[in-house]
């Protein structure tokens, strides 16, 4: 059974995010003036094959530790979608 | 030939532009910060050079196509002036809607720096027009995202209108790919807007051999041969 | 509280320390003391070494003590230029420490005022196989290039060494050059009382807190628990800041500037005070922070990155503000410049920090370690040299090495750095040495970056005297004179005896080249405590060579053999197998003595060097170094797309003279009409008629081998993920 | 007030996303033979100052259309974090 997954990865806390601050000073130039903070994470779909949807998720969490996530800057949260609308 | 090139955070060739139009011609160029709002008095070419505007940040070219200056840049446009959009400018151009398409991260997922070939598919337009038909031209590249994409049915309307100027190809003018070094569909480097007079190209004139060495030491002089075409162009030299 | 060895102290630093305040220092006093006295930023233990390396000269116009070295380049301009490492950070995190080591170094050279043009990167990567190899290089790679290419000052050569000491322990060295005017040059011992204290460029976080004191260890298990010393870079703020910087400095408006690196805010302006013989006022709660509730020690530290400290009058502040607020950077006024020596921090009206400048910058005691020489005789022992016995042996070795990964082609790493931008890029990566045109007075600029840690950990003197005699001989054979160097010391931990002793006989070798050659050691850096569990480094000195070409240019390409040209090899036929890449990939171990640095035969080899690329008498050269003469010449007949065939048959020749190294030697292609000028000009130095260049094979007497073999062999990629096009 | 607007950019079907395939092909290498497909976009966290929830969705949305999505090659969702957790 496929199972589709999505993976939200973001900096952490205190991580400079380059990214976000370039595209907020943007933003406010271009007249959006009420936005306070950007901050640009990935997002990643998955799809896996496997007979649970626990065994899915634990699948997911490894490939993050393995090879999604930078640790060292990232946090992450997955989900199963359907599940939560994610 | 008057041109003004402008200037946006990040960008990184606009003084490689600026020499190689002093060594092809020997005219000095305008720079144009972003945040002007019109164009020098009697531009006659804009050019956007390469860089990393606003650090790529988001995507290539984005958030330099909001810039106060790109008003300026459409309208000489939309009065027939010319543009030129080079790498990051190129990338400006299409995600300011000048041009159709986008630019995506190269097939090998890596920045590409090397010397490059490419073909002329068209010697019709203003800045092509002192190169013969299939020639093979030496332009370097240095991009990350040079993969040029259309979703299909535009692709084949762009091919019809004849809007691909420069297509990658090997010094014999195959263009397959093997000579494609980016992924780019239909190996297109190169593309000008229905009118003509607003081109982009991954690859840098600038950057060509004889911009670096002069004529003299036998190198192509390619890059020298693309601006003065356009200066001879833009001059009224070539019948317009 | 914490304690002086949270601090990262020793305990004799810390009675030095009370002992010079007639108190106890507070917390933030001991913080800064602790890391400003780390080896990475006190070089402590280092500095009685350093200061045997020649740094005068005529050309020298900065040298150590600045923020890095500059020599005349001619007609009013010079060339600024240092190497610096970022090791630890690239192990921990590989993307983000490489990119941070290219983002520091080009700020150093800013600091000068001058134009950052060109950057080198010198890697050493572990054994190919190691599971973590390749995710190290990869990322080392990517955030040399992220960083460079955005910033855009070219990526224009390297060096790339593989050895399985650097496995856990992999090694970015970083370099780059710029070009300032003589009346340009800022400097930092300038500040006068009075001036204001300005920090311009990024906001001040959390990232990178004592990461001076994280490169000062040991990398161990818990370097991934020090993860908030990972800064992070970002080249957009940093291209910025260099234009901002370079407008400022073009309407005069700086007195002092100064790069945050290590200890940022502190270390900036401490040595500012120290260097100009004032005191310092900086009022912390002035900086612009990036998180909320940071503590004076955290500023006092933080390194974050794309910040510069400058000393600017008064009456210019206004001036410098608008350029700043034009280039999007903040600027803040954060203190003062003050009569006598009082380093002082306030923080919102209260006096935090008081310390002398001197103390901070000068007073840290010097760390002498015991030195003591290991035995090195016993693997002098003469090695037999093995011999081809047949002409498939030949062949073999041959493919082997070309194949090896510190031999193979770098195309897979040096395709990624953006190598032109800026259109002075003569001659970029690819070729043994880098050749930029200086646009400004003419003029060129060869670099070679060269490092042998085989040889040194063989023979430290005769080890570091070659690193750093190949560089000035690759850019002799292009036609320049070396006019300055600078050095990046990446060694293991210098409290054991025999690290010390290696560490100083290698400094020793650096110094009798720079001494011999007249090349000045202008600029370097120290990276120390490279070791983990699993090992040590190799003893691993990377020395950038910088030569000067003079108008009317006259140079020699390498790899532009022409058909029919005939070949010459200059220098001694005899060399050494030990410590060279022979070894390493055919016997899988080092051993025997290198060749002894020979100044003489260097100085004639360099003198008519040059004079073969002044007349222009040959088409291309290229000096012997990783691989020896069949290394060369297979590098030669790759580049220059044809092959060869030559008067030496392995039958005949054993294979340290086919692949031995050491000294100066070098294969020249001479063109017919040439032959006559060119063997009168190398008339008394060794010089040898080898063969002629055309054909599609490289054929060493009856051993013929293909180009397309040859070129399979070099163009294997160590790193191969499919990634290759 | 202010407002958590989540934000997730991802490439049209039919535009090819190189890096998901590239992302695929080391995880199925590294042994995550299970996984059969990844595609990768962005996750962008607006914080908007605004009165009421609606006005603050309205003004994320003319921020995806003015700069944060090229509608070329790019579609998004945009939701209020809080709402469906997202
Ligand atoms: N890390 C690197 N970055 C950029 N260029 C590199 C790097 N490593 C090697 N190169 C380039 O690859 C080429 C081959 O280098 P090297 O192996 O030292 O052999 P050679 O003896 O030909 O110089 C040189 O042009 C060098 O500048
Ligand atoms: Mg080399």
């Amino acid at each position: 059974m496929i199972h589709h997954v999505t993976v939200l990865v973001f900096l952490k806390e205190g991580v400079l995010d380059t990214q976000g601050k370039a595209v907020l000073s943007v933003l406010l130039h271009a007249g959006h003036s009420d936005v306070r903070d950007v901050r640009i994470g990935k997002y990643i779909q998955l799809q896996i094959e496997s007979p649970t949807r626990e065994e899915a998720l634990k699948q997911a969490n490894a490939m993050c530790e393995d090879l999604l996530v930078n640790s060292i800057i990232e946090e992450y949260t997955v989900k199963l979608r359907g599940e939560e609308d994610a | 030939m008057q041109a003004s090139i402008i200037v946006f955070p990040g960008s990184n060739c606009d003084r490689d532009v600026g020499h190689g139009l002093r060594s092809a011609l020997g005219t000095e160029a305008d720079f144009v910060w972003h945040t002007q709002t019109e164009l020098p008095p009697g531009t006659d070419l804009v050019v956007l050079p390469g860089g990393f505007s606003y650090g790529d940040y988001l995507r290539c070219g984005a958030m330099a196509a909001r810039s106060p200056i790109m008003g300026a840049v459409s309208r000489h446009a939309a009065s027939g002036g010319l543009v030129l959009g080079i790498c990051n400018g190129f990338q400006v151009l299409t995600e300011s809607r000048l041009l159709p398409g986008a630019l995506l991260a190269n097939r090998t997922l890596r920045f590409i720096c090397r010397p490059c070939t490419i073909r002329v598919e068209r010697t019709d337009t203003p800045f092509t027009r002192t190169f013969r038909e299939k020639q093979i031209l030496h332009f370097p590249i240095a991009h990350y995202e040079g993969l040029y994409f259309l979703p299909g049915n535009e692709l084949l309307a762009l091919e019809k209108r004849r809007q691909v100027v420069f297509r990658y190809a090997s010094t014999d003018g195959v263009a397959d790919d093997s000579s494609n070094p980016n992924g780019a569909l239909n190996n297109i480097a190169g593309i000008v807007n229905e009118r003509g007079n607003v081109l982009g190209l991954m690859p840098h004139p600038e950057r060509a051999r004889d911009m670096l060495l002069g004529d003299a030491s036998g190198a192509h002089a390619d890059g020298t041969d693309f601006w003065k075409g356009i200066r001879d162009w833009a001059d009224g030299r070539l019948g317009q | 509280m914490i304690d002086y060895k949270q601090a990262g102290m020793r305990r004799s630093e810390y009675e030095t320390t009370v002992r010079a305040l007639g108190r106890e220092p507070n917390e933030t006093e001991l913080r800064i003391l602790g890391v400003m006295w780390s080896e990475h930023c006190s070089y402590k233990s280092t500095k009685p070494l350093l200061r045997t390396l020649p740094n005068k000269g005529e050309r020298v116009w900065a040298g150590p003590g600045e923020n890095a070295g500059i020599v005349d380049i001619g007609n009013g301009y010079g060339a600024a230029f240092k190497a610096e490492s970022h090791n630890h950070p690239s192990a921990v995190a590989p993307y983000q420490g490489a990119a941070t080591g290219v983002g520091g170094i080009i700020r150093d050279i800013i600091a000068l005022g001058a134009r950052p043009i060109a950057s080198m990167d010198g890697l050493f990567f572990g054994d190919p196989s190691h599971p973590r190899t390749q995710s190290l290089s990869s990322g080392i790679v990517s955030g040399v290039a992220g960083y460079g290419n955005a910033v855009g000052v070219p990526t224009v050569g390297g060096k790339t060494l593989y050895d399985p000491s650097y496995s856990e322990n992999p090694l970015l060295n970083a370099l780059c050059l710029g070009i300032v005017r003589r009346e340009d040059v800022i400097s930092s011992k300038t500040a006068q009382p009075g001036q204001l204290v300005v920090i311009l460029g990024s906001k001040t976080g959390r990232d990178g807190i004592a990461g001076a004191a994280f490169a000062s260890v040991e990398l161990s298990e818990d370097s991934k628990a020090s993860r908030p010393s990972i800064q992070i870079g970002d080249p957009f703020i940093e291209k910025l800041l260099t234009e901002a910087c370079l407008e400022l400095r073009d309407k005069g408006l700086i007195v002092c500037m100064q790069d945050m690196g290590a200890a940022g805010i502190t270390s900036s302006s401490s040595e500012i005070a120290a260097k100009s013989g004032v005191g310092m006022r900086i009022d912390f709660d002035k900086v612009p922070l990036r998180a909320e509730g940071m503590q004076p020690w955290e500023i006092a530290l933080s390194e974050s990155q794309e910040r510069m400290l400058l000393i600017v009058q008064p009456e210019d502040y206004e001036k410098m503000a608008a350029i700043a607020e034009r280039w999007g950077l903040d600027c803040a006024i954060i203190g003062e410049v003050t009569e006598g020596d009082r380093y002082v921090i306030n923080w919102f009206g209260e006096e935090i920090v008081s310390l002398p400048a001197s103390l901070i910058v000068d007073d840290c005691p010097e760390a002498s370690w015991a030195s003591r020489s290991p035995d090195y005789e016993s693997a002098w022992t003469p090695r037999e040299p093995s011999r081809s016995r047949d002409s498939s042996d030949m062949r073999d070795t041959l493919l082997r090495l070309l194949r090896s990964p510190s031999l193979a082609d770098k195309s897979w790493i040096y395709d990624q750095y953006d190598s032109m931008v800026q259109t002075n890029t003569i001659v970029g990566p690819g070729a043994p040495v880098s050749l930029l045109r200086i646009r400004e007075n003419g003029n060129m600029i060869a670099i070679a970056l060269e490092s042998d840690p085989w040889k040194c950990s063989l023979d430290p003197f005769r080890g570091g005297a070659e690193s750093f005699a190949a560089g000035v001989r690759a850019v002799a054979a292009a036609g320049a004179v070396a006019i300055g160097a600078t050095d990046c010391l990446n060694f293991p931990s210098p409290e054991k005896p025999e690290q010390f002793f290696e560490l100083s006989e290698v400094v020793r070798g650096i110094a009798a080249c720079g001494t011999e050659l007249q090349c000045p050691v202008v600029s370097g850096n120290v990276s120390l405590y490279n070791e983990s569990a699993s090992g040590r480094i190799l003893p691993t000195p990377v020395i950038g060579v910088v030569g000067l070409i003079e108008a009317p240019l006259s140079w020699i390409p390498s790899g532009n053999w022409k058909p029919g040209d005939r070949l010459y090899l200059v220098g001694k036929r005899e060399s050494s197998l030990a410590g060279s890449h022979y070894q390493n990939v055919i016997d899988g171990k080092v051993s025997g003595r290198p060749m002894p640095f020979d100044p003489e035969m260097e100085r004639s080899f360099g003198k008519l060097a040059h004079v073969t690329a002044r007349k222009k008498l040959a088409q291309s050269a290229r000096v012997l170094a990783g691989g020896g003469l069949a290394v060369a010449l297979a590098k030669e007949a790759l580049a220059s797309g044809m092959g060869a065939s030559l008067e030496i048959d392995p039958s005949t020749n054993d294979d340290v003279a086919l692949f031995g190294e050491g000294g100066p030697r070098a294969c020249y292609a001479v063109s017919e009409q040439d032959v006559a000028a060119f063997e009168e000009t190398w008339r008394g130095f060794p010089c040898s008629y080898i063969g002629a260049a055309g054909g599609e094979s490289l054929r060493f007497g009856s051993v013929s081998l293909p180009l397309d073999e040859l070129r399979d062999a070099h163009s294997s990629v160590p790193e191969n993920n499919g990634r290759r096009d």
